[in-house]
């Protein structure tokens, strides 16, 4: 049973109309071209309009669709072949994060992110796509790996947050994220961050240290969950959609901050109704970036990645006269 | 979209422009304006969080802000912890930075203006060049009465500048954090940002050469812990401080597992590697003073 | 003391002086002199270690050393080991050298020669250029049937010239690893400082960029694991093969606790995030094929 | 009560007999120096002929005698100042191996190295000083940490070896080692290893890649316990001595192949019996050792150390004649 958004559902029955007129006309073998066009035209404006109209929590919720490609789907769609590695090293193979050597037009890349499951058995497997230390330990020793052989870097993030459970905290989750950012800051290969669906806050960012930092049009990334800003805001999560308007986390937003360097627009409908349009999309991008950003010079690589992150924060400096109190 | 300081300004190098009144002149002044834990609402008075006790501001002050009933550690603020750290008349701070309102966030700047009011603080951090036992570093506060002592822009901003002067000047730094949820919710995306930018400014201080203390006080959670505050090259606690990236609470809800008693406390901390000791408060700036004699 | 060669001898560079047969024609003469486990004294047969089934030899060639009844790995030895993997006659071996007796350890030059009667091999490993499917690089085989693949001098020192003859040419380097317990008692402390020559050995040689691929097989244990066998870019093993430091034995009487079912094995190692991955032994030559071709 | 080897009885019966006559002498107020002199010349050069006779065995003994300085001991002894750090941001905190700064002549120093414990209780806590894969990873840790001071790192090797448990199996023990043994071995600052009681195998190895590697008198040093190699020789582990004899583990035989480069002398009958003495020597070999290898430039440094191992092993090249053998 497909999951069908509320606001799909007159596209829906409008297709579904479109096809029932359309096995008609085969079986009786008259003409209604004009008609059909008509309403594929009618069905097309119908779509763009719901698409264009999307609120920020309706596109959060795209992000979330069960059909929608996770990690491993995308890797099969974008790359021609990806050899997977596996562990830490130190404690664990933690199989919410995955990670290998793909190759993108006859030259290998190292391919890491998130792994969300499928179905509820997947699920478990998967904790959920919520990473433990041992996850971001992974990644980061892939990305230590891929400097060594010069191998640029591509993480697919689509995680809700790193897992908060006793062992994880236990094992360093906070500590793991601020060393996966540091040490991603400095690696001297180009690095290509994409969010495909869910980014979310330090659990993301923690491997969302780039050179290029894409976004899918229906992924978000936001510093806390609109569930969580809800009940922290009016203790009532079910206004996750009134603060998901608040926290500015799509992907217009954010290309608007410059946090972003560029949206990858999604087949009408979103990446669920289309895993294969989506695949070519991404990886369109995904040259455009890499060729441009393969030219500049290592050293200059990681000091244009520095200052692309010194430079962001929103402040004003005070007034002197106001300084002045004594503290 | 304000227009803000692209590039790297660090501190200003004019002569100090603001006091901070030193341990002993605060004993006589007990009822300076603070935020730190446990206040009744008269100013010479304290209440402890733990036992209960009424304790007398002149006692609590000469005592470290530990109960001297049940030993419990009251919350400082920025001014009251740098009292106890820092030598008479050496601090110097940065230049004031203030926040702005980036996503248009309702109520945020009204916030803004209570957390000044109640902290004298211009955000959640205190910071700007001193002397801890003789020895010039770089020291930064984090008042856990600003908004939780959550990082938004100012707090970034700040930290990052804090790193950038001890480079400029080869000062070590120390920061002594305390931040409820780490994340300032209201300024979105632009907090979690602060995160690479404060950890990629420990980077390059590193790449220096220069030392960076990190102490951790109730509590350092979220994002504060996943930044900066986890990258010291040695980082310290105080006893039973919180320490951790997701809160007790989130935890608990997730995992509907039993919570060990001494969950993310500094002990627990220790006892899983994580922290390089734990330093009771009294001895909390001998303690900074000696590290800072071995890597000078 | 023997005077000994100081110095970074790299390979030698003539031409090959040895061939080795291939998987084809091992096929027809099955009953070539091996060390593989499970020899039963008849040359034509092999007895399974796991389920006892007789194997007419030439049916275990076809099926890469794997019992057909039951899927048990045998033990390979080298040179059944290098068929397995190398392209037709494009192995070149390395310079021989063979074992002194440096400790005067009594018994020790007569163990020798029963090794390398047995494995033909001078001593433990079997070490030179080869061609896996058509890519070059510097492959080294651990025989267990020579004194349980311990390392010794020998073994350190082809080691360690193998990865300077990969840094010199700019090749690759795959060792396939399968010691018993590591170390080689008879050789006492040289024996352990080869764990520290390899190790360095391994370090420079990523120091150039060049690519090192580990391959466990049953067992590797002891001072070979925790040494070169570890240090992988990248590190494989074959299903089942113990892989660790101390002996499950030792485990077991230290610990006085019970032993997981599966301890040390691949797939343990798996799970605790210690390789890569575990590849099956008929995949194995185009899997290591692959990951040269990967890292051109 | 204090652990009296078989070997030192006659001297403590001696050194007792002394003892009573002095007591005798001092009471009834008679002059019996020239019989006091006698017997202490006769203590002193039976001191020396036992110390000077001892078998591989009675060493092995002798440096796992109960009262012999324990690292912190040892720290005490030998350094000014010292401030333990702790954990390896990872997993845990071994008690097993402790590390800090230390102060030698006004100079900050990262000493590392194995604890026992001195007593059941101790023991428990620091597991009979045989490290866990976190042990190593601290020690890895602060000594990463002493490159980038540019501090020199002393370590103090007193260690069975590294311990053979289930948990230390499952986090890593062998990978630990191979990169203790790796990483210690191109950190540009001076390394002193001091073999101070036990250095057994791996375990110790894994801390014992220096510029100097020392050993007092009476501390061993083998790839393999003589229990161990007894036990695989001859199944029998009553046959330790023999096996001690084989494997040349003192300090005399290791000296002699080059494998350290020089013999703490230990004061006669051995650290146990004279903790500050022990110390004093050790300061005054680690003195002139380090102010040696000060002087040497850093990238030198680690070409030296490189080459001291490199050169290590004993074996023959083989005639070509030979070598024809068909494979
Ligand atoms: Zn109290
Ligand atoms: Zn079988």
């Amino acid at each position: 049973m497909p999951t069908i958004f509320e606001w799909e559902k007159p596209l829906v029955e409008l297709e579904e109309k479109i096809q029932e007129l359309r096995n008609f006309v085969y079986e009786q073998g008259i003409d209604f071209k004009d008609e059909l066009n008509d309403l594929e035209r009618k069905a097309d404006k119908l779509r763009k309009e719901i698409y264009e109209r999307l609120t920020p929590w309706q596109r959060v919720r795209m992000a979330r669709h069960p059909d929608r490609p996770t990690t491993l789907d995308y890797i099969k769609l974008i790359f021609d072949d990806f050899f997977e590695l596996h562990g830490d090293r130190r404690f664990g193979d933690d199989q919410a994060v995955v990670g290998g050597i793909a190759v993108l037009d006859g030259e290998p890349v190292t391919v890491i992110g998130p792994q969300k499951g499928r179905d509820t058995k997947e699920n478990i497997v998967r904790n959920f796509g919520l990473p433990h230390p041992e996850g971001y330990r992974k990644a980061l020793r892939l990305m230590q790996q891929a400097e060594r052989f010069r191998r640029p870097i591509i993480t697919l993030i689509d995680v809700v947050g790193a897992y908060p459970g006793i062992e994880a905290e236990q094992r360093g989750q906070g500590l793991v994220i601020a060393e996966c950012i540091e040490q991603m800051s400095f690696l001297e290969v180009p690095i290509i961050c994409i969010i495909t669906g869910e980014g979310g806050s330090g659990g993301a960012l923690a491997i969302g240290v780039g050179d290029r930092i894409l976004m899918l049009e229906h992924a978000w990334y936001s510093v806390i969950s609109p569930e969580m800003c809800a009940t922290i805001l009016w203790k009532d999560v079910n206004k996750a959609a009134d603060a998901a308007e608040l926290l500015r986390l799509t992907s217009t937003d954010l290309l608007k901050f410059g946090i972003i360097d560029d949206v990858v627009t999604e087949p009408i409908g979103g990446a669920h109704r289309d895993h294969e349009g989506t695949g070519r999309q991404i990886k369109a991008f995904l040259r455009r970036h890499l060729s441009e950003i393969r030219k500049v010079p290592t050293d200059e690589l990681v000091r244009f990645r520095l200052e692309r992150f010194r430079k962001i924060g929103e402040y004003q400096t005070k007034k002197l006269s106001e300084t002045q109190v004594e503290l | 979209m304000k227009k803000v300081r692209p590039m790297l300004h660090v501190f200003r190098n004019k002569p100090k422009y603001a006091t901070v009144r030193t341990n002993k002149a605060s004993q006589d002044t007990a009822e300076i304006n603070s935020s730190h834990s446990g206040q009744t609402g008269d100013p010479q008075w304290t209440r402890c969080d733990n036992c209960s006790s009424l304790i007398y501001n002149k006692e609590l002050y000469k005592n470290h802000f530990v109960c001297h009933h049940c030993g419990f550690y009251f919350r400082m603020s920025a001014l009251e912890r740098l009292q106890l750290l820092v030598d008479e008349n050496t601090f110097q701070p940065a230049e004031p930075l203030v926040s702005v309102n980036p996503l248009d966030f309702p109520g945020y700047p009204d916030k803004i203006a209570q957390c000044q009011n109640l902290t004298q603080l211009d955000d959640a951090i205190l910071i700007g060049e001193a002397k801890i036992e003789g020895y010039s570093c770089v020291l930064g506060i984090i008042d856990f009465g600003f908004i939780g002592g959550s990082m938004g822009s100012v707090v970034g901003e700040q930290i990052t500048r804090g790193f950038e002067y001890g480079i400029a000047k080869q000062l070590p730094v120390v920061v002594v954090s305390g931040g409820g949820g780490g994340a300032r919710m209201q300024e979105g995306i632009f907090s979690l940002m602060q995160m690479a930018k404060t950890a990629q400014a420990v980077g390059r201080f590193k790449q220096a050469g220069l030392f960076y203390l990190s102490v951790l006080t109730h509590p350092t959670m979220g994002g504060i812990y996943a930044s900066f505050a986890s990258l010291g090259d040695i980082i310290l606690a105080e006893p039973k401080a919180l320490i951790g990236f997701a809160g007790p609470r989130i935890v608990a809800e997730t995992t509907r597992q039993k919570i060990p008693p001494d969950f993310q406390t500094a002990e627990y901390a220790l006892r899983h590697g994580m922290i390089d000791g734990i330093v009771i408060r009294s001895e909390m700036k001998a303690t900074i003073g000696k590290l800072l004699s071995l890597h000078l």
